[in-house]
């Protein structure tokens, strides 16, 4: 198209617009993700300096080997939710990838080609995900939890009882290599590698942007040219991709392929994404806040297994976080609107119509 | 002998964690109130965490922690046999001392392994009591705990060689796995009793799994028909024997393992043993202990419980 | 005017009949009896066995409350994942209160386990429907906060058959009239939930709630008690079944019941709940819990070894959802060729 | 102001009373001082160009906003509304624009939600429920199954349940906001002697509408609204068609309406036999370079869905769509937009912005892939592109991650025309451009349109404003029930052939 002149634009002057309504101070730091950032360093600080010898290497590689399978499987699990669906389905995923790398193994298959059949085996339960959610448009929960069993069902069918261990020596000390000297595993060079990958492309590519979109406003995408069932499928297809290769290391790590392997690891991934800031309504997280949440999470439970607390009590303070971590915002909002509404008396602004349309799992 | 003259040569207070397949299990609460005295009376430091599930990976941060914790040992029943060794392992370069009991892990990820008994005697006495009950002629099934486990494992396949080689009229038709849970145990037993009629035994090797069974077949129409027995926790399969579903059952005492666990550690730190075959050691009232061949010790004998003697044991 | 209508006063006799046949309920009675058919076939004593009649209703009876409190959470477009925790504490109460009274009457014991459940479903409610917090992130949050809570409870212990008295243990494999008795309180929970599903205005509400949260708002009704006292509701019968289970199982520790509201989502789906609320039937969903513990049980009969059971229970799930979207589609597709036949 | 005693007929007692009511959305000023006096036995009409606030005041009134200022009283006492059931239960019953069914449940259940008829036992009493429904319906004269659940109900349909669902509620002040926007006119017909029997038993009724012979034919008594504020209220028979228009525009209509002299280029958009079953049918037309084509026809007429298949955003059946002689895929729009087609949809809200986003976002979404180097977007390359077109369209806005949603209309379908012009289309399908934004911003969206053709775009413009087509259209397509029944030269085009096309089938194809 040829350069328009605008009559409009003729007849008042050019404008101006501001980049940012609020000053740098407030749009990084007022936020859900710069609080738990806070919160990561100061229950660090804290655990340091009153922990005897918690303040060690081995700490920090300890926490970070732990939380390795939770952050990797998090992160396509943020692009999903941020798309505005959901995925219950990874840890079975990881035990799928993972048994199936045992069972190839055990049967005499050479280990790099177990691997790559292991991680084709999670790419495959994205597959199902995929095609299930986006292109049957079938609702993820549902779908997810019925993967989740189906995946599980099919590891421990696999295998059965047997438990697969006999993995070559190499590989199980590089997946639980430090860096030499110090207390930083090799594997986090891979899990870093991922953060950035993940974080640039929700943050700077159009393909992020058509995830933000989806989530936030389908039609919207939609009349934006933004393929959302290729989207969605794409994201489960990541996820079932991360899920294989967690797989891969889960197998070296603990040196062990059964049926029962990283279950129940969905919630712990759920937990840190939700507590990272993405909302479970989709449009809404950042990478940053979901390393910061997961980070968050494995520390807590470091401490508190530091402090001889067991899992029980450990399990009361995740459950607290969450639940925190959506409730406080929203008693806050109420209590200022409750306030204003006392102060004007009569009259008060309309309840929000989007929270209402919103309201849903 | 070697022990007690070592133990107050002014070497590093004892600080022992204990680490059970799963808490709130009273067999593995039996086992830690054997390793908590046993410390106490060696005037150590004890703790016991994990998980409240038995999995693969979810004893390794617990393991972690007591090794960052600067312990110098632990007393540890595996959930897998591998999946804990890089843990271990660390634990051990930092100069924990790793005592495993009631199930193992490869033998290169710890110093000692405390069996209860020797399989192979838990087994046959498995086997002989359920016999003594049917005869020599006849089809059972075995109930197992978790399918993974070394100890499990061993068990039956004991129990499948002994007869096998005793007693040719048995016919083991069946293997199914509780899971060490009430509810799943309960469940597979009816489901294991319907589909195989003419069932005239379960040998139940999960001590959870024989009071789950037991009641289940005291509720229904098998009760008498179908005789049941295995390894069972006193307080939790009394009831059964009083009610005639099972004649007798059989057990050691875990707490022996736990108290032979922590001995061993004493042992392990003061260089009186380094787990190699015929080393000797001594744990307080119970005497003296050699290790075997792959760093095994056997922490007692069978226990036959039946109405006589049942009264006489409190776990 | 180009109105579609269907009037089913014009259908005849075997089109009703069809169409009840296509409802989802009926369907899974279907598949349920083809189940228990083709088992019973295979080995008779499945069915005719001993106890047979006795555990095919007996096994169910856990799942099927927890999956009507599930129905009634779903169809309001929220949901519960903490059941199965209130659960372990509703058996832990029961458990541990009979072991340590055994002469409580156990109806007493029953109504403290409602009452527990009640409070824990509370504390969701507050959180869910009065401040408006995601149901999924807050009931992820107490599944692990009032499991946590039932460990600390228990300290370690477990309640086994020994502790409790005898009366207890025998009512919860006891039977009137063939049926077991914890069947019975099932079946009362399913018919009158689904009597009130049916009948109460305030329950059609939880219908609207769910269909349409917005028009619900425009249409005046009090969302917030509704969705409110439905997650009560789902506490409370949550509390009940872990009374059931103790009488059940006979032994009790921290862990009762773990798990099991993935099972009891997937009973509700199963049974025909959607997932994004406002239809669905309670009955379906119980219909739905009985398949799914069912199918675990017949498996093994059909030569399907144990190991492959939870595979095939997640093929029944997704098998369920997309042959609702098929039948959805195909509805579609019927609707605008009528659209068409009307327009020419 | 108008003098009360003169314009109202006297000794009908007043119904609903409501002075100074003021409501704001963020930045937007809905409604200022907003007034209304409704009568018993009497059918009030509310009228007002689109966005002029009329469904605002009618969401207060229901009690579904509080509104900011302002008092409001029923039968001479004041009330406050904090919940539609407060409405409800103070003898108001509301039909709203939108049809808000609750799809899962029955139609009987749909009438009756809120208040259902309970039996002695306290049980919801179906049978006279159903009873009832058939009664309603029987009365308005449909056949629609009560036992039926609501989804898949034409809007039509909805839009009787919904005025079904009012009437049942035996409410003394009944309002309608535009019901018969989507009725036939045997409905309307019914509606109408309804309406005027509820009247005659004494009802206060208002009635909203862009349909000025509706208006004549029910109402007595017109309020006219405009940008938000309260114009005027008169008898109808005191009044004309010409001063409510000028009334509810505010300005000599035609002047709004910038029309250069175009020269028409070749044919860049063409549209052969396009069919999507049960929607439209065998639609046929093209679009030249330097020439607005508009689309005429009534509210479910099937524009939308027409442009929204040769988008690629709805599948459609058979037909070609080409642009510039290249065939544009079936539902994909990433392809329609390679080939340079635009579209600004009607329902800017839901399909033109996330309303979420910043404006730069928003403006850039189309474009990102284009924008992009070497895969990677940044926020700076977003603003620049941002801060072209905003101020080339004046839009009036602080920040450039100011969420669009809190923009005024106006402002925010500026949004959705930045982005589309940021990608620079050659074809660009408009839908209803200037709905619900003031008539300022009206008027440099004409002039936007216009500029647009002058540098070579074909325009298809889809507008249920008659004025806005009549005058901006170098050629006017009619639609009814998914038809084209007339094609228009800008000279032939009047209000009558226009609406005699968009409501007669056999209309002649000049
Ligand atoms: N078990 C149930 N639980 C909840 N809702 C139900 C159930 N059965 C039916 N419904 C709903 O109730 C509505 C009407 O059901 P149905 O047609 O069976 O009642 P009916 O035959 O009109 O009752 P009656 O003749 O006794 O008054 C439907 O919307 C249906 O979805
Ligand atoms: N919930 C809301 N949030 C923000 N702005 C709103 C909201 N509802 C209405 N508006 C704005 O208020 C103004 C008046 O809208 P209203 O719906 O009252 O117009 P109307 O006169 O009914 O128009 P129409 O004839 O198109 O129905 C419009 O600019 C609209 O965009
Ligand atoms: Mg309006
Ligand atoms: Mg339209």
């Amino acid at each position: 198209m040829t350069e328009v002149a605008f009559t409009a634009s003729a007849t008042s002057g050019t404008r101006t617009y501001l980049t940012h309504a609020l000053p740098l101070w407030r749009r990084t730091l007022l936020t859900h993700e710069a609080m738990i950032i806070l919160s990561v360093v100061v229950v660090s600080i804290i655990a340091a300096a009153s922990i005897p010898r918690f303040a060690t290497p081995l700490t920090l590689s300890y926490l970070l080997l732990d939380v390795t399978p939770i952050l990797l499987c998090a992160l396509p699990v943020t692009l999903i939710l941020v798309s505005g669906e959901i995925d219950l389905s990874v840890a079975s995923a990881v035990g799928f990838s993972n048994v199936v790398i045992g069972w190839l193994f055990a049967e005499g298959v050479p280990i790099q080609g177990a691997i790559l059949a292991g991680v084709l085996s999670g790419l495959l339960v994205g597959l199902v995900n995929g095609f299930l959610v986006a292109v049957l448009q079938l609702p993820s929960l549902a779908v997810t939890i019925g993967t989740l069993a189906l995946f599980r069902g099919i590891s421990i069918g696999i295998l059965g009882t047997d438990s697969i261990t006999n993995f070559p020596v190499e590989l199980k000390s590089l997946a639980n290599a430090n860096v030499p000297g110090t207390g930083f595993p090799l594997v986090m060079f891979a899990v870093l590698v991922a953060i950035v990958l993940f974080a640039v492309m929700l943050h700077f590519t159009p393909f992020g942007r058509s995830v933000y979109a989806t989530g936030q406003g389908i039609d919207t995408a939609r009349f934006s040219g933004v393929r959302t069932v290729r989207v969605k499928f794409t994201l489960f297809l990541l996820s079932g991709l991360l899920a294989g290769l967690v797989g891969a290391y889960y197998t070296f790590r603990y040196g062990s392929a059964r049926g029962d392997n990283a279950a129940g690891l969905e919630l712990a991934v759920i937990a840190g994404v939700v507590l990272g800031g993405v909302s479970i309504f989709g449009g809404r997280g950042r990478i940053v806040g979901v390393v910061a949440g997961v980070l968050l999470i494995g520390l807590v439970q470091s401490v508190l297994r530091f402090m001889n607390y067991s899992s029980d009590v450990i399990n009361i303070a995740v459950g607290g976080l969450l639940v925190v971590s959506v409730a406080v915002p929203l008693a806050f909002t109420a209590i200022t609107q409750t306030v204003a509404h006392a102060r004007r008396k009569t009259s008060t602004p309309m309840r929000a119509e989007e929270s209402q349309h919103r309201k849903g799992k | 002998a070697a022990g007690s003259s070592s133990s107050d040569q002014g070497t590093t207070a004892l600080s022992v964690g204990y680490v059970p397949k799963m808490l709130a299990n009273p067999y593995f609460d039996q086992a830690g109130v054997g390793a908590e005295e046993a410390v106490k009376e060696l005037n150590g430091d004890y703790v016991a965490v994990g998980p409240q599930v038995g999995a693969a990976d979810a004893q390794v941060p617990f393991i972690n922690t007591l090794a960052q914790q600067g312990r110098n040992g632990i007393i540890l029943s595996a959930s897998d046999p591998s999946a804990l060794g890089q843990a271990l392992t660390t634990a051990r370069e930092a100069g924990t001392k790793v005592v495993t009991f009631d199930s193992d892990v490869e033998p290169e990820y710890r110093d000692l392994f405390v069996s209860p008994v020797p399989d192979m005697s838990l087994s046959k006495a498995m086997v002989d009591v359920m016999i003594e009950q049917i005869g020599e002629e006849g089809k059972i099934a075995i109930l197992g705990a978790s399918p993974n486990a070394k100890n499990q494992n061993a068990w039956i396949s004991g129990i499948e060689k002994d007869i096998a080689d005793s007693h040719p009229g048995i016919e083991i038709v069946e293997k199914f796995y509780g899971n060490d849970d009430d509810q799943e145990s309960f469940d597979k037993t009816a489901a294991a009793l319907q589909k195989t009629p003419g069932l005239s035994g379960i040998i139940s090797t999960s001590t959870v799994g024989t009071a789950s069974a037991a009641r289940y077949i005291s509720s229904s129409s098998f009760a008498g028909n179908v005789a049941l027995t295995g390894i069972g926790m006193p307080n939790a399969t009394k009831a059964y024997l009083e009610d005639g579903t099972i004649k007798k059952f059989v057990l050691f005492d875990p707490a022996d393992m736990g108290r032979v666990g922590a001995y061993a550690i004493r042992a392990l730190l003061d260089g009186d043993i380094t787990g190699k075959a015929g080393d000797t050691f001594t744990a307080g009232d119970l005497g003296e202990y050699t290790v075997e061949e792959g760093g095994i010790v056997q922490a007692g004998e069978p226990i036959v419980f039946d109405l006589e003697n049942i009264d006489q044991y409190n776990f | 005017m180009s109105a579609i209508q269907t009037r089913p006063s014009q259908l005849t006799a075997g089109q009703r009949f069809a169409a009840v046949l296509a409802s989802r309920e009926s369907a899974v009675v279907i598949v349920l009896a083809l189940l228990i058919l083709v088992a019973t076939l295979q080995n008779p004593s499945f069915l005719f066995g001993p106890d047979g009649v006795r555990d095919l209703l007996l096994t169910p009876s856990i799942l099927v409350p927890l999956a009507v409190a599930q129905a009634v959470v779903l169809i309001t477009r929220n949901i519960d994942l903490s059941v199965a925790s209130i659960l372990g504490l509703g058996a832990w109460l029961s458990a541990s209160t009979l072991a340590n009274n055994p002469g409580l009457p156990l109806w007493l014991v029953a109504v403290g386990a409602v009452v527990l459940g009640a409070v824990l479903g509370s504390v969701n409610g507050v959180l869910i429907a009065v401040l408006g917090a995601p149901a999924l992130v807050v009931t992820l949050g107490t599944l692990y906060i009032y499991r946590g809570l039932n460990v600390l409870w228990a300290d370690g212990k477990v309640v086994s058959a020994v502790n409790m008295p005898k009366e207890f243990l025998e009512f919860g494999v006891g039977s009137l009239l063939g049926i077991p008795n914890l069947m019975i309180i099932a079946l009362v929970i399913v018919v009158a939930v689904t009597w009130y599903m049916r009948s109460r205005p305030s329950a059609r509400e939880l219908y609207a709630i769910g269909s349409a949260p917005f028009a619900a708002t425009l249409l005046g009704l009090p969302s917030k008690r509704r969705v409110f006292m439905a997650l009560v509701a789902s506490g409370a019968i949550a509390g009940l079944a872990g009374f059931m289970y103790a009488a059940r199982y006979g032994a009790v520790d921290s862990q009762a019941g773990s798990g099991l509201e993935l099972s009891a989502v997937a009973a509700a789906v199963l049974g025909g709940v959607a997932i994004f609320g406002g239809s669905g039937t309670v009955w379906g969903a119980a219909i739905g819990a009985v398949l799914l513990v069912t199918i675990n049980r017949a498996l093994p009969i059909l030569g399907v070894p144990d190991f492959w059971q939870r595979a095939v229970v997640g093929l029944l799930i997704l098998g369920a959802i997309v042959l609702d979207r098929l039948l959805a589609l195909r509805h579609a597709r019927k609707l605008s060729e009528i659209r068409e036949k009307e327009n020419d | 102001m108008f003098n009360e005693e003169s314009t109202s007929s006297p000794g009908m007692a007043i119904a609903l009373e409501m002075t100074g009511v003021t409501k704001s959305f963020g930045a937007v000023v809905a409604l200022r001082d907003g007034e209304l006096r409704l009568r018993y036995h009497s059918v009030h009409a509310l009228m007002g160009e689109n966005g002029a606030g009329k469904s605002t005041l009618v969401k207060i009134i229901a009690g579904l906003y509080l509104p900011d200022a302002g008092t409001l009283s029923l039968a001479g006492n004041p009330v406050s509304f904090k919940t539609t059931a407060d409405a409800k239960a103070a003898g108001v019953a509301v039909v709203y624009q939108e049809p808000t069914m609750l799809p899962h449940l029955s139609v009987t259940e749909n009438i009756f939600m809120g208040r259902l008829p309970t039996s002695r036992s306290g049980n919801v009493d179906r049978k006279r429920m159903r009873r009832e429904a058939r009664a309603l319906f029987d009365r308005l004269g449909v056949h629609i199954d009560p036992d039926r659940i609501a989804d898949g109900l034409s809007i039509a349909d909805q839009q009787i349940i919904e005025i079904a669902k009012a009437i049942s509620m035996d409410a003394r002040v009944l309002i309608m906001d535009e019901p018969t926007a989507a009725l036939s006119p045997e409905e309307v017909r019914r509606l109408f002697a309804i309406t005027r029997s509820l009247r005659d038993e004494g009802r206060a009724i208002l009635f909203i509408s862009h349909r000025f012979e509706e208006v004549w034919d029910l109402c007595d008594t017109v309020t006219v609204m405009r940008d938000g504020a309260y114009v005027s209220t008169s008898p109808l028979a005191e009044t004309t068609e010409r001063d409510v228009v000028r009334q509810m525009v505010g300005r000599d209509v035609d002047s709004l309406y910038p029309r250069g002299e175009r020269t028409h280029g070749n044919t860049l958009l063409k549209v052969h036999e396009l069919t999507s079953l049960g929607v439209f049918h065998d639609i046929d037309f093209e679009v030249r370079a330097g020439e607005i084509v508009g689309l005429a026809g009534l509210v479910g007429a099937g524009r939308s869905e027409v442009a929204r298949a040769i988008f690629g955003v709805d599948r459609y059946d058979s037909g070609t769509v080409e642009l510039d002689g290249t065939p544009v895929r079936r539902h994909d729009p990433l392809h329609a937009m390679g080939l340079g087609l635009g579209f600004v949809p009607e329902d800017r809200r839901h399909q033109g912005l996330i309303l979420e986003f910043g404006l730069s976002r928003n403006a850039a979404l189309a474009v990102r892939r284009m924008l992009a180097r070497l895969g990677i977007i940044t926020d700076s390359r977003e603003n620049s592109l941002a801060r072209t077109w905003l101020s080339r369209l004046q839009v009036k806005a602080r920040a450039l991650d100011t969420p669009a949603g809190t923009l005024s209309g106006g402002n925010q379908q500026k949004i959705v025309l930045a982005k589309w012009l940021a990608a620079s289309p050659r074809v660009l399908i408009v839908d209803e451009p200037t709905r619900g934004i003031d008539v300022g911003t009206k008027a440099e969206v004409h002039q936007i349109l216009a500029d647009l053709t002058h540098a070579g775009m074909g325009i298809l413009m889809i507008s249920s404003d008659l004025p806005e087509v009549l005058g901006m259209a170098d050629r006017v397509l009619v639609m009814r029930e998914g038809r084209i029944t007339a094609e228009l030269s800008h000279e032939d085009a009047d209000a009558e052939s226009v609406m005699y096309a968009a409501t007669h089938s056999e209309a002649v194809k000049a």
